[in-house]
């Protein structure tokens, strides 16, 4: 047992987190915010130069080909700094060709994504769906002409715009639900008879709605085999879970720190309030969820990649830290007060990108779904 | 024991249903709801409310009232609240300011300002919070410095919310600045033309999108007739109004529209080929905010019919506040569970599900237990007041 | 709307705590959790000669025949006092005989209820059932030579053996869990073919097994029209959980009392522990505990008696201060630490009785599942 | 970053297991379960864990030990855990007694006790709380008068819980009276026999059925010898040995039979014809109970690996504590919803499901967050230490 990063992970974490203390200050973030993008090249470019791209990326492909451990110490300083863009969907589009997609994809898009080039995305629930559910895919693929033909929709698809590439989940043969029968597509933004609706969230992230009309796609379009895009998917849903999590430890970690040095300066009766023992009890909880996610996210991470991983620590990891958050954050306004409630307090950035962590890659009532089954329920 | 309503109390309400149904548009609620600001439909609303007789029922006739007991109000604020009106429209002045005028203002105040509350014809806006006096309002510093026949004032007010449609500012400064006049003593209240000279207002927005100020004093001269009662003696008033201001804000009628457009949302959204409402984990959720609501609504009753009855108030008006507030929290956030990952959505966006109410009550709900005091030091009230706990 | 209590409700509970400090001290109750019986014929005695069996019996009955309000304020006291004994399974078998039964059961049993000498009891919950469901009536009665033989057994069954009449209710018709069909019979407990079980219980109260076998009782010991005793039962139990939930608040107040004047006398630190924000916030929520639970147990007994009653105040009452007092103990004995947890301590009287209370006639889950269907879900 | 276990780790405790399924009999685990008070058989047990060298791995060679890293005691106490035995047999001196003695002990009194320790013979019992000085032990008032070479105590302690079969008191008494020696300052510790004349030991007994003591102590004489370390030390000994003790005391592994019980009962009992493991509200409750002990395991872990590799700790041990001890209570409480009105039947009694082992963990539950320190104070320590807020 060792609770320490490697000093290839810390260096890793550190050189992380200076890039982001000079390139994403929450100036920047809350700017981005009201950027259609939500995103410079800039920083993209910088993202790329530091190799950050290529993390999961094998190292044929130009990719640094580390693992989940070293994606969570990652989606910490992330998270920390409120990072805008397509880091986490580029990353999961990557993983999916990297696993399953063939090889002239993989030489087309892998180095590109590497280098900042290529921008993806992964688009998987669907609006007729009124729960988080990912085996919920009413969205066809059929074969005609020798092309691949999709048809319905698509919902909460992360810098759908912002993308070159998007890989589509769609049901190529069984009823809604069945795990037989999901094909995952890789089609280019452009394609015709995809378009695209913004929608506005919380955390003013920019998630879109994709419809998918007549979409015709190459018969080389198909990301692994036909039908077979099930365990694929929720190999990368259980990473973009991780890496989430990783985030939210990131931001919890900051909020605590705001609010902590807040509890020590601020005087109320003559003495910090930090003094005071509801304050102290407070931040206890804090520290404890903060504590506590982390070492469930990093332990489900490392789990992840040993020989019997144990996937249920990655639900029970993302059911525990997206309620630990909420409860971080809803401390740390209430220490805050009306401070932390103003716009331009950093506080309004987490409290509302805790909310959208919550509810990405599966809320907790989805985890605690799957932790009853994997309990055996 | 009675929990009921008197048959007049009935028919005063079915009277002022069937108004507001007609008159209270969604535009007009929202412009309490979020404080965004009263604008004029607000205010021609707040007259109409007045004019057709459902204003003033709990004040005394003198001053525009009808003199009866207070119950009226209450039903009147429960009406307003199960329609997302979030209180009268100029609340202010008619909940909170307008009762110490009653008690300790002059005739000639009362004369000049209740009538046109009563009204509904002005609002104030409440000018206690300061940078360094929040929890601990008595360390506020704002100097009003006595002239005689004037107060010249000085100094910052923050969070002040209503300031910038408000007419009259209500504030609280200090009046005595010997080592006699530290603390709680020595501060005076005072009603402040908001286009007084020197002062200024600017925003503050906050997570929701409310707008506050803060608000900066520099060198207000200000009537002495426009001190409030006896100089030095503002704290005082203060906490005397304190447990009735409790009574009147937090009202537990506001949350029944969240609850209904909850439940209506479970029985007609279906996952699996079932709505749901017929998911045990929705139904036990909807059934604890609903029996929570009943909870907090009794508890809210029995501190308003000591109000009423002018019955010693000690921790009651406080535990309304206290749970009333968490209340909203744990409610909307079975609202933002019930949604799923459409509680993500901001009004406006495609998807947005309930209008995306239930998004922006999330985000306001962070205020509710901080706004006009902290739960934590509401407990302590609760303690020391109901319980006899010593003071820490 | 008026919050207080008349002269002679005020009365009356003046003089139930009179009496209860009299007859009924804590090591009183704690020797009556030892003793089989669980109660003494004195305090029997003694509460008859005060009326209390007659509270819900119509005065033709020698009854007084007041109302619910009055039930739960008795009941508050009663709680305070711990006070052991069948009054409430009396109290309900009572009312099901007033409400239900022919004109000489009620003659017959109804004054003998008044002035002690009988003792009655309600049977209804069965061992095959895995939750609280009083529709779930696996036993039958069935009609042989005119007599009804009832077959099953019940479970839970509070004083049967001090009991002179057992109330039980049996299948005449219809499926498991059906409200059609359900009758209710009066008993002798000595009847043939009945037999009883002791349980051993958190609360030390007297609840017992009964097994039903081959037991013949005369046609008129139908209570009410054979098939249609749903709706006595449900009243019943109604009135059931509001007395429980007045028993809880009266517990509930006590245990705040002991917990505030600890509070006040414990010195640690140099202080009153009550002076410490944890320990008060620990009060406060116990106050409003036991405040909410004081109004909403009130709201719903008055609202029962009133011309349009609101049922879903009584699921709403059973299920807040079920959980409310609960918690309630939890902060009391989080305060009075391993003191209050010593079994002389009173404390343990009232926590271990919370349990009960709080499973009594429904716990909350049962009730919350009410309030659901009276919301329509 | 590694959260497993070494191949030699791992062979252990399958040993262990195989070991412990043999010899760990319900009888033996109910006698430190339920602090029963620990008889001849766990007596036995305890000689037989050191006899097939499951005892003493981590503790230095010379004095019985196999001189390996502290993991795998920890692997010991969670094997047991798993099997319902809270701790070893004689734990109170092999889990926080002995370890002091290590540190702290003469020579002499290494050689006397640590290998009867470490070879589960004997056993200690705490000595610290009195009827004045529970949160606050630094108020403690027992008087150790120093006589030169021996020490006269009197006083008296309170829930001392295993002084009933213990053969040693582990007691902390005040040996300075100046001014100087107020608090924390001037106290030491001692070992004294059980059987010494003027120990006198009276039994407490819990709602839940445990056995704890009162302890008098009328002039009972404790030769110089028994002075643990330095005079006036004691309670720096005390709190020194604190986190190690957490660890060792607050194990996770001791809620996966009670959670594991209530998955089978779940899955075994049926209502409306399909079991109860099928009701989204029981999976939730039980999905949440499973997801905490995940949580609260690593948690000790981390705490203990800090110990194990005498990293400093800070908040960790008693973020160990909190977590654990308020877990059990969350626990308990699903498993009392999820029986429904049979939660409330003892052992014993017809019908009473799962042994009544529930209800009996359901009483016990409410000691956990109160015993060895309050989740209060726990609180306090944490954000004082953890965070460096300011002490109160």
């Amino acid at each position: 047992m060792d609770f320490r990063l490697t000093p290839e992970q810390q260096m890793l974490k550190d050189s992380a987190r200076d890039f982001l203390a000079d390139h994403c200050s929450s100036d920047f973030v809350r700017q981005m915010e009201q950027d259609r993008r939500g995103f410079t090249s800039e920083l993209w470019a910088g993202m790329a130069e530091l190799g950050w791209m290529g993390l999961l990326i094998p190292e044929e492909y130009g990719g640094i080909g580390w693992g989940l451990t070293e994606l969570v110490v990652m989606a910490e300083e992330m998270g920390r700094a409120c990072l805008p863009g397509p880091f986490l969907p580029t990353t999961l589009g990557a993983l999916a060709l990297a696993q399953a997609g063939n090889e002239a994809q993989k030489q087309e898009i892998l180095p590109a994504v590497v280098s900042g080039e290529a921008v993806l995305t992964l688009a998987y629930l669907e609006a007729g769906c009124a729960v988080y559910d990912p085996l919920f895919q009413a969205a066809t693929a059929r074969k005609q002409d020798g092309a691949w033909l999709l048809e319905g929709g698509k919902l909460f698809v992360p810098d759908a715009e912002a993308s070159h590439w998007i890989l589509l989940c769609a049901r190529t043969s069984g009823s809604l639900r069945d795990q037989e029968g999901i094909s995952l597509f890789l089609a280019p933004r452009a394609a015709r008879g995809l378009e695209l609706r913004p929608l506005k969230t919380i955390a003013g992230d920019k998630q879109f709605e994709v419809s998918l009309k007549e979409v015709a796609l190459p018969p080389d379009a198909l990301v692994g085999e036909a039908g077979q895009g099930w365990p694929l998917l929720e190999q990368l849903l259980m990473t973009g879970a991780l890496a989430k999590c990783g985030e939210m430890v990131g931001g919890a970690a900051k909020v605590l720190e705001i609010t902590a040095d807040y509890a020590k300066e601020r005087v109320q009766f003559g003495s910090p309030i930090g003094r005071f023992q509801a304050v102290q009890h407070h931040c206890a909880n804090m520290l404890m969820d903060l504590e506590s996610s982390r070492f469930i996210t990093r332990k489900a991470a490392w789990s992840m990649g040993q020989e019997r991983p144990n996937p249920m620590l990655v639900a029970a990891a993302k059911a525990w830290v997206s309620e630990a958050y909420r409860r971080v954050v809803s401390l740390g306004h209430q220490i805050g007060a009306a401070t932390a409630y103003i716009v331009e307090h950093d506080m309004t950035l987490f409290s509302r990108r805790a909310k959208a962590a919550e509810l990405a890659f599966g809320d907790a009532a989805y985890h605690y779904g799957q932790v009853a089954q994997r309990l055996g329920l | 024991m009675n929990f009921g309503y008197t048959d007049e109390e009935e028919r005063f309400r079915q009277e002022l249903a069937v108004f507001l149904d007609k008159h209270l548009t969604e535009e007009i609620a929202r412009q309490n709801w979020e404080d965004k600001g009263v604008g004029p439909e607000a205010r021609e609303f707040s007259r109409k409310l007045a004019a057709y007789g459902f204003l003033g029922m709990g004040w005394p006739e003198e001053y525009g009232g009808k003199g009866l007991p207070p119950a009226y109000d209450f039903i009147l604020l429960d009406e307003l609240g199960k329609r997302w009106g979030a209180h009268v429209p100029l609340d202010v002045g008619y909940t909170m300011v307008g009762h110490t005028i009653l008690r300790r203002g002059s005739e000639a105040m009362k004369k000049e300002f209740l009538p046109k509350i009563v009204g509904g014809e002005i609002e104030f806006c409440l000018g206690y919070t300061e940078p360094n006096a929040g929890s601990d309002l008595a360390a506020m510093m704002m100097r009003a410095e006595d002239k005689g026949d004037h107060f010249l004032i000085s100094g910052q007010k923050t969070f002040n919310t209503e300031c910038h449609y408000a007419d009259y500012h209500w504030l609280a400064a200090r009046t005595d600045f010997s080592p006699q006049g530290t603390g709680y003593k020595g501060v005076s209240l005072f009603i402040v033309d908001m286009d007084a000279p020197g002062v200024t207002v600017r925003p503050l927005w906050t997570m929701s999108g409310e707008r506050t100020n803060e608000v900066y004093y520099d060198e207000v001269k200000v009537p002495r007739e426009r001190l409030v009662g006896e100089k030095n003696k503002g704290f005082y008033y203060m906490m005397e109004a304190l447990g009735s201001e409790r009574n009147q804000v937090f009202v537990p009628s506001r949350l029944r529209p969240v609850l209904n457009m909850l439940l209506a949302y479970a029985q007609e959204t279906r996952y699996q080929d079932r709505p749901l409402s017929k998911d045990p984990v929705v139904r036990r959720q909807l059934a604890r905010a609903a029996v929570e609501l009943e909870v907090a609504e009794v508890v809210a009753d029995h501190s308003r019919w000591l109000e009423a009855l002018e019955l010693p108030m000690t921790h009651q008006p406080e535990m309304t506040k206290v749970m009333v507030s968490e209340l909203e929290q744990r409610l909307v956030n079975a609202g933002m569970r019930i949604l799923g990952p459409y509680g993500q959505l901001e009004e406006g966006s495609p998807w947005a599900p309930l209008g995306g109410r239930i998004e922006w009550y999330y985000l306001h709900s962070f205020m509710t237990t901080i706004g006009a005091g902290t739960s934590e030091i509401g407990r302590n009230v609760i303690a020391q007041r109901g319980l006899g706990l010593p003071r820490g």
